[in-house]
């Protein structure tokens, strides 16, 4: 299966493996407490499925053509999710590191650029609106928060 | 006239209220068809915004409309 | 903890999370079954422990320092392995993706540069030898398994 | 005469048949150590295939040795 949607959460799990594979990389898409300055209590993913499974299915395939890669997946979350839900998951697998990295890439860009999935947004206030994108639409400028204060607190790992 | 089901998803849906409507029009193209539609939805939504799907495909905004098709406008995406 | 040394099958497994994190690359090295033409039945990684950890975790916290990234971490195995089996596991997590990516490409490159590990190929007739890189010091040709050989046997997900 | 520790992992094991060996040496700096243990094992690393590390931390090759000093020639690295 190259592209799924589900209304499940993701759980990542690579099951079966090409014994020449030497390098997978996974992409996580999770969703954040902060886009845009706005405090983002949870959201709502919505699809057109017969177009997203095409256009999805299309992606992962064009990658499978154009990266020297063994095999590759995706998987996006459709419905309501909270803060640190994984949105979409993607894996690409490679003999060799730079195509596995390279088609990872590749897939969630496109994805994002390509596939018909909104978001609304539910913020802390009780405000909803649906995201135009991610990065680039909105009008107003994209301040950062300051690199001190995101590294206040680490995560980790077991 | 062309009888056309047309599926609202998202902002789109918001705006007109309508999950799906079947309609009739003078359209010939899915573009003349928008500007129809936002003449009377007055959606905040331009072209340059909007892609079209037709059948479950996209395709240009200048694809002639056939009795029975479906139609999607397609607001800005945010997958991922 | 940035970096581990385990003789443990490598779980990945992400905990806990900063709530902006809104991207999560990983990347998993595996052993392959063929390596430089040769037919791989496993392999042994040693570490030398002490200048391992503090160049891991140099190199992670030089990550850390280099990209606008929230976390990161890697382990590396050591011991005996089979095919399939991870034997390094890299993570990023960032506010956005492009970041991810790169903070996890730099880790693994400079990983693979600078970590005092090393790596006996077992092979299927019972020679075995210290590999000097994967992909640089052996003098002859690395000639690629033909895209379409490795793209016979595809992987699903779950 | 300074007398160092010597640790040998991987290839550089197999080639002396030691994991460690304490030694009394001439030698001044690594690099000199390095060419000093070339000539008594006849390993097939050259001074180019090798990274130097003096108490667990890298070192460039001309850095002078001391008393009680671990040394370690580091061959070609292959983890990951």
């Amino acid at each position: 299966m190259l592209f799924q949607l589900t209304d499940r959460p993701i759980e990542p799990l690579i099951s079966s493996l090409h014994p020449h594979t030497g390098a997978i990389v996974t992409f996580e898409g999770r969703v954040r407490a902060v886009n845009d300055d706005r405090e983002v209590s949870s959201l709502e993913y919505v699809a057109y499925p017969e177009l997203a499974l095409h256009e999805g299915h299309a992606i992962v395939s064009e990658a499978l053509e154009r990266f020297d890669i063994i095999g590759a997946c995706a998987i996006h979350r459709t419905g309501h999710l909270v803060i640190n839900d994984i949105a979409v998951w993607i894996m690409s697998a490679a003999v060799h590191r730079k195509e596995a990295f390279e088609a990872t890439e590749y897939i969630i860009n496109t994805i994002k650029a390509r596939v018909p999935i909104w978001k609304k947004e539910h913020y802390s206030d009780g405000e909803t609106t649906w995201v135009r994108c991610d990065h680039c639409a909105n009008p107003h400028d994209h301040s950062k928060q300051s690199k001190a204060s995101l590294k206040r607190k680490r995560y980790a790992t077991r | 006239m062309t009888i056309l089901h047309i599926t609202y998803f998202a902002a789109l849906r918001d705006a007109t209220g309508y999950s799906e409507e079947t309609l009739t029009t003078e359209a010939v193209t899915a573009k003349t068809l928008f500007y129809e539609l936002t003449e009377k939805y007055h959606w905040r939504f331009t072209e340059t915004d909007i892609r079209i799907a037709i059948n479950d495909r996209y395709r240009p905004p200048d694809t002639p409309l056939k009795e029975g098709d479906r139609v999607v406008f397609i607001p800005p995406v945010a997958g991922g």
